[in-house]
């Protein structure tokens, strides 16, 4: 497996599929939790994606194709995901520089960046039921795997799996970010819309890998 | 969901069309990005204020563009804050050389766009200002959370700051007024029935036939408690209580007293919240001396209302009175 | 049914209660008899405007009260006409001596107790004149029925005659200019769901979920025809088709295009209509010189719609932009 | 069986407990056709009306009595109802002068009055499904009654009989006055609203003079 440019396209163009599927199951949780636009935001900021990868040229790097995701979910999606999303892709996209090609150590960089992004803008802590609480636990899945020595495939499969629990255990928090923390105690038992959206980016990259 | 609209895609692009057919006179539009200004924009030399975030809660931004208030209003998609982009052309479009002022309701979405696009237009050589709306007492404060939300007080911050611009503040002096509403007013709201967000298509939430729910957010987000409904002065009293107690009001304060419509409440039942809501200032020695009611931060088609105390001053009082020119509130010109 | 009231019959009480506390700059209040009259009735020489009819269907009328519109407004029970009693009442307090012009929406009940009322005041020699207002098209007009019903078109009509009559035209001159504008407006109007007389506690009537209807009254009566939900463009040609044909409009009309809400329907829905009805207008060649938009003539919270559309000329037009200052009609003062 | 003030006050009563019996049923037919406030506006007519009873003085005349409710219900009823059954009483008080007891001639010429004030007002004609269709089969039966000599008792029953017969044969009728011609043939199948508050007050006059 290469996570090379055409690897990056691949990722995001599946993204968007599963993005898309997934839209009104996104609303729902964020409908319980939030303002139900969640699934809403992501759909129409990766369709946008989708429109411009096609006027990438063709010896792109995976720099920039993050760049291109970056800015187009910046000013597409809107709300909160927008921004902190945007953020993600833009530093992920710095993290890769020029690179042709992406090994296990770079995709550890690019996942932490994009963490350390939302971070930046969001200021949330793991445990504030937030995206946050998918990115970390895959960030520090996939650099122990890189640091025992695993291959890009099996790093990336780690990583999704991680946002994956992660992901689910946001279902008993209170939340101290986002629209959630106005809620209290009526958070408890709702799965927080990001950190599933952030779920199912990873576990996308992680079938493309596979594919 | 039964909605006067066409393709759910389009509802904020034709309503910004036709808001700009039939106020070409106050406004003009930029289609792409989205965003609506001052006919007059940029009024050289004043500072420029604008406003945003998501649609749905018309009149709220673009119906207070115009004289004395608003430079120029920036609607996201239904409930979704706008992108930087709009907000930076916007922004561009009202910079009168004085510098620009964004008014920002404090909610997650928003201020990180807004912030991206101040960053932007200071890359530019704009001054950008910016202050956070956060008048709702029905979230509680904390240094550790998202804070309080910016619900219909927004308007007030809005007109206030608009006339302050207008008589020539320069950025410092435009921004001290915008923080002095925001720190001295304070509002709750309720919900009798939620809204549908057209490319949803469901309710937002689901309240039984007897229930309301106190609190509620203007993107219909759950509020403090779910109660069996009341008497309207009853809820009323609950509304008052925590403002009254949050900032706090006391005898002898001068206050303006805002019932705000949350879009499907007929002006019968507003009347008569303000009705018992004056009757408890007035039990308390506060003086209602100016007042506003009407639908005018709207959760698209909700049942409720929300009521907003704002404690005035000499200068406070002038500000709301100087003449202002806008689709939704207009008087003196 | 929810809603922000007490005992349902004092809805009206409470609600006029609400409305003096809030406007007591513009207008004053009567409690019994009930009634509504600018602050500074009776102005002297001036002719007294009097409107009236059941409440339900605010700002109607009580929000068109204060200079340059009405002089007095009476609101019935719910949807209920008022008795002559207020009637009377109000229109001895608005006598300036000139004579006193009821704007009267045809119904039944409000004819007939404007009648008695107009009878009583003129034995007490004060001079009364009845404009009927009548421009819903929904309803066929004939000799043998009681005729169309008056519907939004009303807001337009207290508008330029009250700024006749503060021009100081006497009363023949008004009741021209009540009746050239009743006789140049039409409107229809539609409902998406039904609306809940307080007294009643059930819906007016029965819509299913993808079901309009048509022609609806402001009580909600049915209207011409139920047929599915549609969009928003396409239930606009259908109200607007027959407007146009009833005047009829023409190529080179200047026209006032007024988009008015019952009460229960979004603003981004509402302009959504205003920018498909102007489009409409356009390729027909009719000119839109002047627009309002917003909850004006509504049926508590029914969703729905209506549109009015006004041949303008340049009397009625300088009538129009003439100063107004109610509590939800205000412009040049 | 003598139909003197005291009858009269017996009428009205036991009208406005009927009406406050029947308010729900009428507002029901009145939202079929019309906007539904039909009862409540009899129900707070005759309300007013039994508290300003206790006012009459003792040596009252069934002329004073009709007034005194004409002049309730033009002033607490509004709507159509109010003017149209204001002008109905004082019409017939108008009709039955000072009389302090009214004969079955006097009873026919009470209930021509009603009617025609009614006309005078409404300007309906028989057919238009209004009230008019309970009243003028009433005054005719009771005119015939009389003319063929019966007694005041018999005259009433009668009237209440065919004033029944009216309202229910205007269920087939298209309305030509009132609110529910703007519905053309959707008011076929419907009851007209005033027709039976008009059949439930002769009603009452017959059942107060039966008893
Ligand atoms: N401060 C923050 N830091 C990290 N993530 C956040 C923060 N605030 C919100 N989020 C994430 O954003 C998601 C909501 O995104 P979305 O619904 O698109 O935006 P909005 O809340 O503006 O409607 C939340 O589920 C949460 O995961
Ligand atoms: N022109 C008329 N002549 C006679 N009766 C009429 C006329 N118009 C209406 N009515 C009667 O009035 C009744 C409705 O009364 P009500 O509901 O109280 O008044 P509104 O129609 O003003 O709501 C109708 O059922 C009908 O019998
Ligand atoms: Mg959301
Ligand atoms: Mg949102
Ligand atoms: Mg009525
Ligand atoms: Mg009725």
């Amino acid at each position: 497996l290469t996570l090379d440019a055409a690897w990056t396209v691949g990722w995001i163009r599946r993204s968007a599929e599963v993005l898309a599927a997934e839209r009104a199951a996104l609303n729902t949780l964020d409908r319980d939790i939030g303002d139900g636009d969640h699934g809403e935001n992501m759909d129409r900021g990766f369709q946008a994606v989708l429109s411009k990868l096609n006027d990438l040229v063709d010896e792109s790097t995976p720099g920039a194709v993050l760049k291109l995701v970056a800015t187009t979910l910046i000013s597409t999606v809107g709300g909160a995901a927008g921004p902190l999303y945007g953020t993600a892709f833009l530093k992920a996209a710095g993290a890769v520089g020029s690179a042709r090609c992406l090994d296990a150590a770079a995709l550890v960089a690019l996942l932490t960046a994009a963490r350390d992004g939302i971070v930046l803008r969001g200021k949330a802590e793991e445990g504030d039921k937030t995206m946050i609480d998918a990115w970390t636990p895959a960030v520090n899945a996939a650099a122990a795997a890189q640091a025992a020595g695993s291959a890009v495939d099996e790093v990336l499969l780690i990583a999704a799996d991680a946002a994956a629990s992660g992901a689910q255990a946001t279902e008993p928090l209170i939340a101290r970010k986002g629209r959630a923390s106005y809620l209290g105690e009526r958070a408890i038992g709702h799965r927080d819309p990001g950190a599933q959206s952030t779920s199912l980016l990873l576990r996308a990259a992680a079938d493309v890998g596979r594919a | 969901m039964k909605k006067l609209i066409n393709d759910p895609k389009n509802v904020v692009i034709e309503a910004v069309a036709g808001f700009e057919a039939a106020h070409g006179d106050i406004v003009r539009v930029s289609h792409d990005p989205i965003f609506i200004a001052r006919s007059d924009a940029p009024v050289h030399g004043k500072v420029g204020i604008v406003s945003g975030g998501g649609s749905g809660h018309e009149p709220l931004h673009g119906g207070f563009v115009g004289y004395g208030m608003l430079d120029a209003a920036v609607p996201g998609a239904v409930f979704t804050s706008p992108t930087p982009d709009p907000i930076l052309a916007a922004t561009q479009v009202v910079d009168g050389g004085a510098g620009v002022l964004h008014l920002v309701k404090n909610y997650t979405g928003d201020v990180l766009n807004f912030e991206t696009a101040a960053d932007l237009a200071s890359a530019e050589g704009i001054e950008v200002r910016a202050v956070i709306i956060n008048d709702d007492v029905a979230v509680k404060d904390s240094l550790y959370t998202a804070g309080r939300r910016g619900v219909a007080g927004t308007v007030l911050v809005e007109k206030i700051t608009g006339a302050a611009a207008e008589r020539g503040d320069d950025l410092a002096a435009v921004v001290a007024v915008a923080e002095k509403v925001n720190s001295r007013v304070r509002t709750m709201g309720v919900a009798l029935t939620p809204c549908v967000v057209p490319h949803a298509g469901e309710p937002s939430f689901v309240l039984a036939d007897d229930e309301i729910e106190i609190g509620i957010g203007i993107h219909g987000e759950p509020g403090r408690e779910r109660i069996k409904l009341e008497p309207a002065d009853a809820i009323v009293d609950r509304l008052l209580a925590p403002i009254l107690d949050d900032l706090p009001f006391v005898a002898g304060d001068a206050v303006l007293l805002f019932v705000n419509g949350m879009g499907g409440t007929p002006q019968v039942e507003l009347y008569i919240v303000f009705r018992r809501a004056a009757e408890v200032l007035a039990e308390k020695g506060i003086t209602v001396t100016r007042s506003l009611v009407g639908n005018y931060t709207t959760s698209l088609e909700m049942a409720g209302t929300s009521i907003s105390v704002l404690k005035l001053d000499e200068e406070l009082t002038s500000l709301w009175d100087a003449p202002v020119q806008t689709a939704a509130l207009r008087w003196g010109r």
